[in-house]
């Protein structure tokens, strides 16, 4: 009347007012979480590849060396992604006719390659370098979790740069004796050194890791 | 003569409590949109399509649509932005600090000023996000928690200012709105039509004005205004502190805080005054909106313009004292140099034209005041773009000395912002009471009494 | 006949409210209310008294906001992720100190704001007072007064002769 | 990887390069792009480069192209750090090329030459793609520096614009077609012995080229062989025979030379081994290297040369007077009779004392604009001042076949229009453009039935003949080449040719009946004679493939007698009457002759004293002008003999009065379009007789006016002490006065309120060193090549939008006519008190823990403040999307750097790729960087050691030597930024003679 409303008003607007209040809450809570899920971070999903290509197998299972495949990851800023040859090698002797292989032994029959989908990649402002985090004790599982033990080949870290800083902001708990950087299930141990003593070892200056030029340039 | 002026009475005959309510609320809710109305939004209406597509270019096409280069990395948007947000916080001056003040002239003019305020600001809030090189991510300057671990610069004036300019805007709507509740209860009062009814009881949060109520409006409203009046001092401060905390000769200047809230103020008045003029015949206000009020405002008006010549003043004198021989190029190249003109023009319509306020006839002329108040308001942009480009184009190095000019583009984003302006106050106008009546009745009871 | 709710008078002048308002004070009457088109001073005075605790929230608010915005300020440049920018050091407070200003501002005018409501019982679209005729006056040039029948002074007669001192224009009477 | 050769994907890149056709800056870039989308084209591509698959689309996922031997289809954008969606996919090789590391950069050894002539260089490899050019340390024309045509090298190897496909009269045919003719032409060329055969060439040092040369003239006895350098270097050659009885090189040793005069020299710029040159050069003018000793450098020019410019005492005169000088200067060093010339004035007697007081030590050079008497009388000047075996050498003639090409030339044209050529090879020169207008060249190229050209372009030349060819790049074929010296190296190929190319040598071997001629045997069978014997020559190959040159090559020193009456032989000019007007042909600093025409970074690399971009205009001197009525924009109609040009003009400081200065190699008609119609073409104004200077010409206004772009607009330092500059005396008195000056002292103890930051493990910083640079942009165009600087066209260059990361500022002081020029090179000074960092709101530039100033692109949202903040405007900024619009393949960018998008600032970051690179390598081993081992673009570039980078912390390296020099200071060092970047102060050695003066 007055208001020309009706007697429910009063109600209606409360009611309406802290649904507002609760959606734009919720909207927080999402934008803060939302980013970490799988979706977001492609974490846990994996990749289609044109061969299902088993880490278990090769590395748990037969116990390959990472260097085995991954030739530059000492050396270079880059791992390295095995040439076709290097599958044959072993498998012009063995699986010689799995049809599972078909699209390896095409490939290097015909000259036209293997398109295999990316699983751990960064953005392009990004410099990473795989020969130092190995050099300095970061082993192959830090990032790429338990890639021994994954049948098919998924990403599990997000990649972010808070996460990139988490372990460069305090690296002493992620870092193991060389010796230790390609076992893919190594576990500290009571007599594996503190991660302080890794990091005099290894020379490392915390203080400098978090600098933007680091992986920026 | 002046006596005559001055002693314009507050209220025009035929005042009443009925009376100014009936004026205030009838062009609102009982009369139709009059033509000129109509006209008036067609017309800025365009320039806010002018706004439209000169954004999407330079969404779609970039900062290089704009005249800016290096040095001249800054160009009309800062222009823009500063002159803007002037504006805005001139409204909110004349609404706070004169309600400290308890002038009674300002319950006429309070309404006009906030609603001016805001769609200034709105204007001003614009301006910083065209400006960008990738405007997509200007909440970047946000601190929030965010995947890449990283926080804003908070040393940056440009931060100082992105906080200042969003508390700023989000201050005055709400001490916008809370004035408007009275007001807005008499036009739920006094509407016709339940959509009308509905529409304003919704607006009204349904007031009452029972006695408790009224008090604690009165609290709340007089602690609000307090806040406000430092606000918007500090608001334009830091607006200064975005050149002055740079080290460009010309911008490096410790006056630039009150230089610019005086500049503020100035612009701020004329604007009032320039909308004020034509408001008060076209919703037959006189009675309300008297001589007296143009005049207190031009006064101040006047004022303000010997403050701002007085640092056009200051700032002339420093260089030579200091002796900088980068702070004496500035400045004499700022006389004489390339953009030498524009410093003349600025002199002209900040400092020397005002100095007819003197004359109450002027005073009294609402022509020459709109005319006054114009030649400010441009005046005032130029003082901006003054700031900002003839500061640059030669600082330091003389190998990258280089001169900037506006393109078709920048001037479309200004005029755009000018409609866009004019747009939102004309909405304001159609759908607020443009004077707050509650305050007008306190007058009216004072001056005049109760009965009609 | 149904119990009486509250007996609503209208008055034509500030004056004559506010003589009204004093008479039935001066008897004790305790649950009055008066509505008015303007803020009038005496009733302030009459039936609502000093107002401190509002003040002091607000305060309290503002204060808030610049505590939150040093200590956010403050993390985010020498405790989250220190920076080394422009050799300035982490903890450059009075860098912070122009933005803490507008901080407890706006937390101040929001707090503000919101306790307008709180106080005021806004938004509140129901109220039996709408129920008296021509009350729309009441924020036009009416001046009402609700006098409540559960007050235990309360005494329909004298009111009566109350308001007809004080040119009432007219008595309502509204049901419970 | 398969080659295009054999495929015939002509058409559609004719229909690419026709959708080019018209656009221009800003639009030309985008419809590159566009064009870059055509799917054929993507097609030839991604079977050229399977890395480069969807590369159209690639906004800045160029790395990985790269890095990881794979492709990037769809890629990250710039902003947000999000989720990719779009799957990125990683092609394997089938075999790995053996010791090929990913993303590990490998060199490899090879030469670029100009105007025949050898510099050594390195290519930087990445995934067998070359990326940057080095400087070769071991090679005696480089030293390890570059020019800055070398730099430019990889943006024109990979120019999607370059010649594609054989074209016969314009229409794409397939190679065999023209094969088949050709050996049409052959069989009957055999029957004639090669009457009306004749091939053109540029000049020419490769030795095979030479043997295959002879080879095919002893087939066709009757074949001639032409040669034409629009530079041509005639003159030098010339007045040597005159002076020497027969043809000899000279090659100078500039870092003996206490006393020089640079008499309208090339010294520094242009002349073959230059770098080398300017390398000794400046190594003499390092005062607070040398124990306070610096050579004495004196300069007689009309038009201001890189030597003049850096000159203790210079002289401007015209020509003709130029000649009579020398004349003077001749008689009085006593290398010429008395009264030979009038006597010398003050000026000219104090500079032959001062000459003739360092016999032995003393060196006077000649650039080749100045006529044969200029160096026969230079050539008895410097004998008189017993230069030879001191200062300079002489050598046998380096180039092959040293005919008169201006005659050879004139006389193909003749044969050409007198229908005597029936066949024509035209190898890698462009006549129809360079040739002199009075030969009517280009018109007598359609007498020819069968005219061949090979170019890696399409051009003049290219469309008047029957047939083009798309000729290799000199980073895609086999050859050989000479140094200045004589040093020969061998030039291997980096790459197999992106699209049909075919070189000089397999053309010429073509014609000598070979099937399918093979380039690398055709350099082997050369040096396979030419090998110590005895030792397997496999092994010489590659010591000589590796180290990029053929040890013992260079020539040794002959001691031919100079003819006693070589100078009395000459007649000086009598002297033109004083207001004539001369104009001056000089090649342009950035496109040569022209054939640079068509690369962005020379284009846009601002010219050494005008600093124009983009265009050429007639230099003219102040007084001239005044004279004339002339301002610098206005379109001047130029004639001479009839012939006229119309261009605009530009005032130019130490010009000589009366002299029109006119930079050659613009105003290309037939080019890609870079190239196209950027500036004016001289070349119709240019006769076989007037090359170097027509005099009698006739300059009036043409009423409309034209816009150059300057990338300076002020031309001295305003009153303020940019570059700082004193007499090598007061040095000498008191070697620290600089300091003593107010807060010149970078030890100083810095007034700040800051609590300073220390930098305990590296302290990065560069000095640049005043008394080296000499201006020459290597640096520039390095840079640009580095750090994947994009080039913004003419227009945006005029929006005062250029994104040179470092620039060469120029300053003149004293009066216009003679004044100072002084040269500047500025990068990031890397405040440690950066002003720019405290005004960004995103923290997208900040310092690291080696106290560099770094910046974040894809942190920044672009509000500019920061370049406004920068008290030295180094910043530049992304105003469009340059890198998105720019038409060089993905391949060509250095996948060390990030591609900048639209909207981010950009500045110079001391390479930080490169320091990065060095401190991991230095880390993996736990050690810490050696001095040397990071070397910044600029600096490795620079042939005068004008920059040193390196570890301030480390007190051994050169560039903590640097700023412990008395004249190291800060500039602008009032504003208490504590820079890093420093400068050592400018000397000037003068003669005391002449200083009142």
């Amino acid at each position: 009347m007055a208001n020309g409303l009706g007697p429910g008003a009063d109600l209606a607007v409360k009611v309406g007012l802290s649904a507002v209040a609760l959606g734009l809450v919720c909207l927080g809570l999402w934008g803060w979480g939302g980013p970490w899920d799988d979706y977001s971070t492609q974490r846990n999903i994996v990749q289609p590849q044109p061969v299902p290509f088993s880490h278990r197998h090769h590395v748990s299972g037969l116990g390959l060396d990472c260097r085995y495949c991954h030739t530059a990851v000492e050396v270079s800023s880059n791992a390295g992604l095995p040439p076709v040859q290097t599958c044959m090698t072993c498998h012009s002797q063995i699986w010689t006719n799995a049809t599972m292989l078909e699209p390896v032994r095409q490939a290097y029959a015909t000259g036209k390659t293997l398109r295999w989908n990316a699983v751990n990649y960064l953005p392009d402002y990004v410099f990473f370098d795989h020969s130092i985090h190995v050099a300095k004790g970061v082993g192959c599982t830090t990032c790429h979790g338990p890639i021994g033990d994954m049948p098919l080949t998924w990403k599990s870290a997000s990649l972010y740069m808070s996460w990139c800083l988490d372990c460069h902001a305090n690296p002493a708990p992620h870092l193991r004796p060389h010796e230790a950087v390609f076992d893919p299930n190594w576990r500290r141990t009571p007599d594996t050194p503190s991660g302080e003593a890794l990091l005099r070892a290894y020379h490392i200056h915390p203080e400098t890791l978090t600098d933007c030029s680091v992986c920026h340039r | 003569m002046s006596r005559t002026a001055d002693a314009a009475p507050i209220l025009g005959p035929r005042a009443s409590l009925a009376d100014v309510t009936d004026r205030v609320c009838d062009v609102v809710v009982r009369q139709p949109a009059p033509l000129w109305w109509w006209v008036a939004v067609g017309l800025s209406g365009a320039f806010v399509v002018l706004l439209v597509v000169a954004a999407s270019e330079l969404f779609v096409v970039g900062i290089g649509t704009w005249g800016v280069n290096i040095p001249v990395a800054w160009g009309f948007a800062l222009a823009n932005y500063v002159w803007w947000i002037g504006i805005a916080s001139g409204g909110t001056i004349i609404s706070a600090l004169f309600y400290l003040t308890g002038s009674e002239w300002r319950r006429a003019t309070n309404r006009i000023a906030e609603s001016m305020t805001l769609w200034g600001a709105a204007c001003a809030g614009l301006m910083p996000i065209f400006h960008l090189g990738r405007q997509g991510l200007f909440y970047w300057l946000f601190p929030y928690p965010n995947v890449m671990g990283i926080w804003p610069q908070f040393r940056s004036p440009l931060l100082w200012d992105f906080f200042a300019l969003i508390c700023y805007i989000f201050a005055s709507i709400l001490f916008w709105y809370l004035g408007l509740v009275p007001d807005f209860a008499s036009m739920r009062d006094r509407a016709p039509t339940t959509p009308w009814r509905v529409f304003y009881g919704l607006l009204a949060l349904g007031w009452r004005g029972s006695a408790s109520q009224w008090k604690t409006y009165q609290t709340v409203y007089g602690i609000l205004a307090c806040l406000l009046a430092p606000m918007v001092v500090s608001v334009h401060s830091i607006v200064g502190l975005d050149f002055s905390g740079g080290l460009v000769p010309g911008w490096h200047s410790l006056q630039f805080s009150p230089y610019f809230v005086f500049g503020a103020v100035y612009s701020g008045i004329a604007t009032v005054l320039l909308l004020m003029i034509p408001v008060r015949r076209l919703y037959r206000l006189e009675t309300y909106i008297t001589g007296r009020h143009l005049n207190v405002l031009a006064k101040l008006m006047l004022v303000c313009g010997l403050m701002l010549t007085y640092s056009y003043g200051l700032e002339a004198f420093m260089p030579f004292y200091s002796g900088n021989i980068f702070d004496l190029h500035m400045f004499l190249n700022r006389l004489y140099g390339h953009y030498g003109a524009t410093y003349w023009v600025k002199i002209a319509l900040n400092c020397v034209l005002p100095q007819l306020l003197w004359f109450p006839a002027v005073r009294r002329s609402e022509i020459l005041l709109m005319v006054l108040a114009l030649s400010v308001i441009v005046g005032m942009w130029i003082e901006r773009y003054i700031i900002v480009v003839t500061s640059l184009y030669q600082d330091f190095m003389p190998s990258a000395w280089y001169v900037y000019a506006g393109t078709v583009w920048d001037w479309s984003i200004l005029l755009g912002s000018v409609g866009l302006f004019f747009t939102g106050f004309l909405v304001v106008l159609r759908f607020v009471p443009i004077v707050s009546i509650s305050e007008m009745r306190e007058t009216v009871h004072e001056h005049v009494g109760d009965r009609p | 006949m149904t119990a009486l709710r509250a007996v609503v008078a209208e008055f034509g002048t500030v004056q004559d409210l506010v003589a009204a308002t004093r008479r039935l004070r001066e008897l004790g009457a305790r649950r009055i209310e008066t509505y008015t088109p303007f803020p009038v001073e005496e009733l302030n005075e009459l039936l609502v008294g000093r107002q401190t605790l509002l003040p002091m929230l607000i305060f309290l608010c503002g204060a808030a906001g610049v505590v939150w915005g040093f200590v956010m300020q403050y993390w985010g440049a020498a405790v989250s992720y220190p920076i080394n920018v422009g050799g300035r050091p982490l903890n450059s407070w009075p860098a912070f100190v122009p933005t803490l200003f507008e901080f407890g501002v706006v937390w101040a005018v929001t707090g503000g704001f919101l306790l307008f409501l709180l106080f005021n019982r806004l938004p509140k679209f129901h109220h039996p007072v709408w129920a008296v005729r021509d009350f729309e006056r009441a924020s036009r040039d009416a001046f009402f007064l609700w006098i409540d029948a559960t007050d235990e002074r309360f005494d329909r007669e004298r009111l009566g002769d109350i308001a007809r001192d004080c040119h009432a224009r007219r008595l309502t009477e509204l049901a419970a | 990887m398969p080659s295009l050769n054999g495929s015939d994907p002509g058409l559609d890149l004719v229909a690419l390069r026709r959708r080019l056709a018209g656009t221009r800056g800003r639009d030309y870039w985008r419809s590159l792009e566009e064009a870059a989308g055509h799917p054929e084209f993507a097609r030839l591509m991604s079977e050229e480069f399977p890395a480069a698959e969807g590369w159209s689309d690639a906004s800045i996922d160029r790395r990985r192209l790269l890095q990881v031997m794979a492709a990037c289809v769809a890629l990250a954008s710039v902003s947000g750090c999000g989720p990719e969606k779009t799957r990125k996919q990683l092609l394997p090789y089938i075999r790995e090329p053996e010791g090929m590391v990913p993303a590990v950069p490998r060199f490899y050894a090879t030469a670029a030459t100009l105007g025949g002539f050898a510099e050594g260089v390195l290519v930087k490899h990445y995934q067998a793609r070359p990326i940057k050019i080095e400087g070769n340390p071991d090679h005696p024309a480089s030293l390890g520096a570059t020019s800055h045509w070398s730099q430019a090298l990889i943006l024109s190897l990979y120019d999607p614009e370059r010649s594609q496909m054989p074209l016969q009269r314009g229409v794409p045919a397939s190679e065999q077609a023209f094969v088949s003719a050709l050996f049409e032409r052959r069989s009957e060329l055999l029957r004639t012995h090669g009457r009306g055969l004749r091939i053109l060439t540029g000049s020419v040092t490769s030795p095979t080229f030479a043997a295959q040369m002879a080879a095919l003239l002893r087939t066709f006895p009757e074949a001639r062989w032409h040669q034409w350098e629009a530079i041509s270097r005639e003159a030098v050659a010339d007045g040597t025979t005159r002076a020497f009885g027969r043809p000899l090189d000279a090659v100078l040793h500039v870092d003996k030379a206490d006393v020089l005069l640079a008499v309208g020299s090339d010294l520094l710029s242009w002349a073959p081994g230059h770098l080398r040159y300017a390398r000794d050069f400046a190594a003499k003018r390092r005062a607070t290297e040398t124990g306070g000793r610096m050579s004495r450098v004196y300069a007689i020019e009309a038009t201001p040369t890189l030597a003049g410019s850096v000159a203790d005492h210079r002289l401007v005169l015209p020509p003709d007077d130029i000649m009579t000088a020398l004349g003077s200067l001749a008689m009085a060093v006593k290398a010429a009779p008395e009264g030979f010339a009038p006597a010398p004035s003050p000026w000219l007697a104090a500079v032959a004392r001062d000459l003739v007081a360092h016999r032995g030590a003393a060196l006077v050079h000649v650039g080749p604009e100045l006529p044969a008497e200029a160096h026969v009388l230079v050539h008895a000047i410097n004998e008189a001042l017993g230069a030879r075996g001191h200062t300079l050498d002489m050598i046998e003639p380096v180039a092959v076949g040293a005919v008169n090409q201006l005659g050879s030339l004139g006389e193909l044209a003749r044969d050409m229009n007198a229908g005597a050529v029936d066949t024509l090879l035209i190898l890698d020169v462009n006549p129809a453009f360079t040739a002199p207008a009075d030969l009517e060249f280009a018109g007598a190229l359609a007498k020819v039935p069968f005219a061949v050209h090979l170019g890696p372009y399409v051009d003049e030349t290219a469309s008047r003949c029957v047939w083009h060819l798309p000729a290799t790049h000199d980073l895609e074929a086999w050859s050989d080449a000479l140094a200045y010296d004589g040093t020969a190296s061998i030039i291997q190929p980096q790459v197999r040719p992106l699209y049909l190319g075919r070189s000089a040598h397999e053309i010429v071997d073509l014609l000598q009946g070979s099937i399918s001629p093979d380039g690398m045997a055709l350099v082997q069978n050369t040096w396979r004679g030419r090998a110590p014997a005895g030792a397997p020559f496999d092994g010489f190959w590659r010591a000589a493939l590796r180290r990029g040159v053929v040890p013992g090559t260079a020539a040794k020193p002959v001691d031919v007698p100079l003819r006693g009456d070589a100078a009395a032989q000459v007649k000086l000019p009598a002297g033109a009457p004083r207001e004539t007007l001369t104009v001056l042909f000089r090649p342009d600093d950035g496109l040569w002759d022209g054939r640079f025409a068509d690369n962005g970074y020379l284009q846009e690399l601002p010219r050494w004293h005008t600093k124009l971009v983009w265009d050429n205009a007639a230099l003219i001197a102040p007084r001239t002008a005044e004279r004339l009525k002339l301002r610098g924009d206005d379109m001047v109609e130029i004639a001479q003999g009839g012939r006229t040009v119309q261009m605009p003009v530009w005032i130019l400081p130490a010009q000589a009065e009366n002299c029109l200065t006119l930079p050659l190699g613009f105003g290309r008609r037939v080019a890609g379009n870079v190239g196209h119609g950027t500036g004016f073409d001289l070349y119709p104004l240019r006769t076989s007789d007037t090359v170097w200077r027509a005099a009698g010409v006739s300059v009036k206004p043409t009423g409309r006016r034209y816009h150059l772009v300057s990338s300076q607009h002020e031309q001295t330092m305003a009153g303020r002490d940019m570059v700082i500059s004193a007499p090598l005396d007061q040095f000498a008195h008191d070697p620290d006065f600089l300091h003593k000056m107010d807060r010149r002292d970078p030890e100083a103890p810095t007034r700040s309120i800051y609590p300073s930051y220390d930098y305990p493990r590296y302290a990065w910083a560069m000095a640049v060193n005043l008394n080296s640079c000499v201006g020459c942009g290597a640096c520039v165009v390095a840079c640009a090549a580095e750090n994947n600087t994009p080039v913004v066209g003419k227009e945006e260059a005029d929006r005062g939008r250029l994104m040179h990361w470092l620039r060469i500022d120029r300053y003149y002081s004293g009066e216009p006519d003679a004044p100072g020029t002084y040269f500047q090179p500025v990068p990031c000074m890397h405040c440690e008190d950066a002003p720019c960092e405290v005004v960004c709101p995103v923290q997208a530039t900040m310092h690291d823990s080696d106290g560099l100033n770094v910046m974040v692109y894809n942190r920044c949202v672009g509000t500019r403040f920061c370049s406004n903040n920068c008290p030295y405007k180094v910043r530049r900024f992304n105003f469009f999307g340059f890198t998105r619009h720019d038409p060089r393949l993905p391949d060509a960018w250095n996948p060390d750097v990030t591609v900048r998008d639209r909207g981010v600032m950009e500045k110079c970051t001391y390479c930080i790729q490169r320091i990065r690179e060095a401190e991991i390598a230095a880390d993996r081993e736990d050690r810490r960087v050696r001095e040397g081992e990071v070397k910044t673009a600029c600096q490795a570039a620079c042939p005068t050691q004008a920059i040193v980078f390196g570890d301030m912390n480390d007190k051994q390296s050169a560039v903590a030597a640097r700023k412990a020099s008395p004249l190291d200071y800060q500039l602008l060092a009032e504003l208490n930024t504590r820079p890093r970047t420093t400068y050592e102060a400018h000397l000037r050695n003068v003669n005391p003679e002449l200083e009142e003066e």
